[in-house]
């Protein structure tokens, strides 16, 4: 492996996210992952290379030591703020075809519900395992998410659920995405919802944590 | 900031069941006053809350009701709180609150007369406005529906008024998942005390016209928020602990403006609110582990008067249904206590010692509501010249006590938990506390998006 | 009766945390040596149990014990014992049970290796003979499965073995109902007694053949089931207290055969055993209010050395699965006592007399376990020339006792209960101590469709 | 009424059996339930006046004492027991029709549960209450409650659970005697089960407790 694309993950994993950029300490005033790109790119290196073997595979190894709780979410959040910013340079590649998204995941909690706190961890896990993430916010209704797969076909679609009683909303819209469009692939999430839940309402995936989020989509996306 | 002294002065009068200013109930609890009262909570199962399921709704907590205080009078309970904190259609629909007020409040007036067992409804709306995002304080329709069930509450039975109002959750949120304590500090003492002045003026309002009391305030969105995460292993427990200590100031407006407690449950801003003000106070720990898990299983018991588990759905156990069997636990828990109490303060202190050592040397969130930090860091708060200054005078005293606990080895914390101490310690210093310039300083670094500064008052 | 004194003679010796004989583990557990532990119960949520859903029943297990030892570890814990107890189909098809402990212990070890958090798995299968109607406690198909679930799940990593055998109950179970003291007595000092020399044998058998402990016995279908009837109103309290006492000589057997504890939770024979035999004992009070409600919250803590939760099934709660949460407020019920163990004697009578006192004014039930009544009671045991006349004389002793505190004043009793310290004693006074006469005495008032004599060694 | 009337219900209310029982102790020597009701026919008294006016009535203040409290297990069963041993004067005025049973219930504990107590309380009270009881023990399986009520056409069924494991049965065996008998009314009972489940398993009616089995009985008889 190229030594720049090592030094990409390195920023990646740390949360080195420019020149600028105060954290981690002891790479203060060195380059982060955004010019680190940007000179990998014009050096000729292939967009899909830097995705998947730097940048991927850096949010992978976050990915694992938040799951070993090695890490705090503040540095989690910091390895993807590094990577949005990394994306950018990136993102061009997609639209040429020389670099594939895995696919969109749509995401939202579902209505009468406004805790994000959890939907917003997995968001950004997703995001940063090179999925493309559209992120509906709290309090959405079947008809918004219905909305938005209407305009990525072929998406995956993350539900969030906190309060007992809106896991009844979780299970409607579960309900009427699948009526609208039956292929659509659900993973649900949130304290209360459990895989016998997931089972009862026929969502297609559940997972306790975003890690478990990554997988599902993995999986589902392999079947 | 009203408070300059404490009403509390020494780490050992910082005692469950009894406080300066008890507060007595129109059945005749006497809160703070010598005997600690289990406090019950409660939420539904899964099903849906709507103006068409009012009936169903209502009938689920007259079964909570009637299962808990039979089970209560089985068990010679001398007085039960029960608090009804709504979800969020049936303060959205005040009518549906009301109507779970009203039964609950016949059945507690049913066991008062047939039974002489003094009950209390503690009266908790959701704080609704949090709902439109960025939310509207002030200005939001939200606003309507949630004081009117205050106020037709009060009237049905809800003798004891309280929220966890939300004022500046949507910084906290971030700053805390960034552990950005300047970000979560003016949340708390900027944005949290203007919501304060602006709600509690309201509430104070409808408890003089219904002529009930007015319990407090709790910051359970942050400082509980904190702790779950912090739980979880998302965030530095020292954050946390830290969070939870600059969470006081802003749930202490309520009681500038006249709250008189029993003081909420689910922050633990409790403890300092009873030494700064002298108001009983209501705590969860393990016997509120349905809820949530928690590092303060039992000290969260030092100090209280109230004893909840903070929610538990209606759902059967084994023994019955969940509420019924939560108020065994906390009777019992309470039982406890109280005999402590009918002994003298010695056994108190005894008791309470066992309660302190139990949890204090596992996690700072424990240590910080030892009653000796509490009166230390209260000490701090107190002389504070306005709330931020009041709010990072606490927080450095906590920092400090965590520091000091952890080079005595009195506290274990491991690597990635030891750098924060430093951290905070400088980020804390940094905070001007002119209002003014800490407003100039925060502002620009937030999502404007996310926030409308006006529903503070902020121009 | 191979006991004829106590172990434990003066009433502040018999306190938790410490027993004259106390039992080491595999995994190094203490237990009974200068701490409490946790002892944690669940069982499954409403499932079907069969050769064909073996995997999903394993895998609750899995999360159960995953769940509650992470927990464990995150709360510091110093050990935990986890009680199996089967149901039917894990007994009857005993591979299914072997499975669920090896998962289990697979788990334990894991824990064990990586964290060092010392964890111990109690097995205990259903007893099974009482599916033949009339049980066929000797003769009947049943027992083959169930001694071979002993055998396999004590190699799979069963380390304690325990049961909660049911011989006599198909003559108990109606002489609650009819609340007949004479058959009580008969099913426990004649009938129980017989089944356990008979049934201990072959365990003792077992645990000697895998080398691992035996836990004890516990008349949970006699004295759990007078206390839940009597908790419904449905039987006198103080019948219930007295047949509490009248199963301790039955359980008994098991200590004789070797038995060294710590005994099962689920009866409260447990004080008595411990007083008489010195052996570590498991209890269970306010915390496993999940299972059943209980007049002994507090006090049943009083000289425990386990503290459990009795059962709890596998749902979800707010903060996480039962167990989990469980696994929690035991694991802070048991710092509390903890710390006073730590601090020394004096502060562990201290809180004993908070739990004691908590719960003794109240029913007779709580006032039979109070560390002085247990001492007073169990010396009239030991002074028994044979099973009948231990068993009489406690029962005698525990109506004086609660004679006596009703006249004192000390203990709250209704006019209902009233009339039966005289009933009660004088149906005690009439039961021969010669086990001949006793059985030619009461097997002609017994249903014989309901009872195989034989089955006891009775011809 | 009759002043006899009056007598039959005080000895069934207080569990006077008959002359030789020694309970309730103030009766010693006193004629009892199966003595009075004997007279009571000898001397003209219609068996149904009997039956309804003394007997049924006083078991029914039985279970009201029984619900508030007011009397224990053994009282309310030495009722049962008076009741039992005078209704056999009466019962061979059920077959010339000059008296009504309500009705029959069948009443079992499910299969793989051996909980007895319960289903025993139930069932005396049900019988109390002027029903005749078949009591087909503990363990009972689907086919045994079908063969039973083959026997009993339009018979009521009642089942019994006290373990959540057993709750599965209850539900099979509720489908089967469904399927095998649509028109049999089923009502349930046990700790673990609840008006929720009822409905989830489309059994007719639960009840907590015994004097509740006896009024949703009625009722289900009623419509
Ligand atoms: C923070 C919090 C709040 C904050 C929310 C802030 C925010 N912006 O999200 C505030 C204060 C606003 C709040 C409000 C309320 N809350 Co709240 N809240 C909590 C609290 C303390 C923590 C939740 C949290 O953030 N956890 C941390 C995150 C990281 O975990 P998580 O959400 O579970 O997410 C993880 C997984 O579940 C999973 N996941 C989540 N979503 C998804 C989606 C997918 C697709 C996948 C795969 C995975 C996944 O991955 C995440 C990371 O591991 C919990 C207590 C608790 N024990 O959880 C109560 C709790 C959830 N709240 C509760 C209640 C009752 C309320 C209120 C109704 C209170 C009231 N009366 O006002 C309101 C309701 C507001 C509303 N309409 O939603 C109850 C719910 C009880 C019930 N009946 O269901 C709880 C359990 C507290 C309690 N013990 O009573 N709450
Ligand atoms: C007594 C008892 C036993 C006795 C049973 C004696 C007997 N002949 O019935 C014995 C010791 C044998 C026993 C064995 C077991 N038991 Co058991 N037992 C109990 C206990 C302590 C009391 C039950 C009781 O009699 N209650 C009193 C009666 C009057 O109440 P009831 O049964 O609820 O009935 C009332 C109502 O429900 C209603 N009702 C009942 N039936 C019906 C029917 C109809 C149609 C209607 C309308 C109403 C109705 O009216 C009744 C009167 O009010 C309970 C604990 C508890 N908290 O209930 C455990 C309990 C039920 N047992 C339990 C267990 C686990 C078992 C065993 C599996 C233990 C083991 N591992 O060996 C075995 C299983 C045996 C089997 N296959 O059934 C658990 C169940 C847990 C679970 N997972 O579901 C319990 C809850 C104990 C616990 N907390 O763990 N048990």
């Amino acid at each position: 492996m190229e030594k720049i694309i090592e030094q990409i993950a390195h920023c990646i994993e740390f949360g080195k996210i420019d020149k600028n950029s105060p954290f981690p300490p002891d790479m203060k005033g060195q380059d982060g992952a955004d010019e680190l790109v940007k000179s990998a790119l014009d050096s000729g290196i292939k967009p899909s290379e830097i995705l998947s073997d730097g940048m991927i595979a850096a949010m992978e190894k976050v990915g694992n030591k938040f799951t070993q709780n090695k890490i705090f979410v503040p540095q989690m959040l910091m390895s993807a703020k590094a990577m949005s910013k990394a994306m950018l340079h990136i993102k061009p590649y997609f639209q040429d075809g020389s670099v594939q998204q895995k696919g969109t995941f749509v995401i939202g909690t579902v209505s009468g519900d406004l805790h994000d706190i959890g939907k917003n961890l997995v968001s950004m896990m997703v995001e940063g395992n090179g999925w493309n993430v559209v992120d509906l916010g709290v309090d959405v209704s079947a008809e918004s998410f219905i909305e938005t797969i209407k305009q990525y076909p072929g998406c995956f679609v993350g539900l969030s659920a906190l309060l007992t009683t809106t896991m009844v909303s979780m299970e409607k819209i579960v309900g009427e995405i699948k009526a609208a469009s039956p292929d659509t692939k659900i993973i649900i999430g949130g304290a209360p919802v459990n895989q016998e839940f997931c089972e009862k309402i026929s969502a297609d995936a559940y997972s306790p944590d975003p890690q478990g989020a990554v997988s599902s989509l993995n999986k589902l996306l392999a079947a | 900031m009203k408070y300059r002294d404490l009403a509390i002065k020494n780490a050992n009068d910082l005692i469950f069941g009894n406080t300066p200013h008890p507060v007595t109930t129109k059945r005749g609890l006497v809160i703070g006053g010598g005997r600690v009262y289990p406090e019950l909570n409660f939420t539904l199962p899964s099903i849906e809350v709507s103006p068409d399921s009012k009936e169903q709704v209502i009938e689920h907590y007259r079964q909570i009701t009637t299962g808990a205080l039979e089970r209560a009078k089985d068990l010679y309970s001398q007085g039960v709180v029960l608090e009804l904190e709504t979800v969020i259609e049936m303060t959205k629909y005040p009518d549906i609150g009301v109507g779970v007020v009203k039964t609950m409040n016949e059945i507690c007036e049913e066991y008062y007369q047939k039974h002489q067992l003094p009950t209390e409804i503690r009266l908790t709306p959701n704080d609704l406005r949090e709902f439109d995002r960025p939310p509207r304080q002030r200005t939001g329709a939200y606003l309507d529906p949630m004081m009117q069930l205050f106020e037709e509450g009060a009237k049905a039975g809800g003798n004891l008024l309280s929220i966890e109002s939300t004022g500046g959750k949507e910084i906290s949120d971030d700053a805390l998942m960034m552990c950005n304590m300047t970000q979560f500090i003016f949340s708390q003492a900027v944005l949290g005390v203007r919501d304060m002045h602006f709600l509690w003026d309201k509430i104070a309002d409808v408890a003089g016209k219904t002529g009930v009391l007015m319990g407090g305030d709790t910051a359970c969105g942050f400082g509980n928020t904190a702790m779950v995460l912090a739980e979880k292993k998302y965030i530095p427990k020292i954050f946390a602990a830290v969070a939870r200590v600059a969470t006081v100031v802003r749930t202490l407006v309520a009681v500038e403006h006249g709250a008189t407690g029993p003081d909420k449950d689910c922050g633990y801003e409790g403890p300092f609110l009873k030494a700064i003000a002298g108001i009983p106070i209501s705590m969860e720990g393990k016997t509120a582990a349905c809820a949530h898990l928690s590092p303060v299983g039992n000290i969260a018991a030092a100090c209280c008067d109230l004893w909840s588990n903070e929610s538990v759905q209606n759902i059967k156990l084994l023994a019955g249904f969940a509420p019924t069997v939560y108020l065994e636990q906390l009777e019992y828990d309470c039982r406890l206590m109280n005999q402590a109490v009918h002994k003298g303060h010695d056994a108190c202190t005894q008791l309470q010692e066992l309660m302190v050592n139990s949890d204090i040397s596992y996690d700072p969130q424990a240590l910080v509501l030892a009653p000796e930090s509490v009166i230390e860091i209260s000490k701090e708060i107190v002389k504070g010249n306005n709330y931020i200054e009041a709010c990072v005078l606490g927080c450095l005293k906590s920092v400090e006590i965590i520091d000091k606990a952890y080079k005595q080895d009195k506290l274990t914390l491991n690597d990635m938990e030891l750098t924060w101490i430093d951290m905070l310690r400088s980020e804390l210093e940094a905070i001007p506390f002119n209002e003014e310039k800490f407003i100039d300083l925060v502002v620009p670094t937030l999502d404007q998006n996310k926030i409308l500064l006006n529903e503070y008052g902020i121009t």
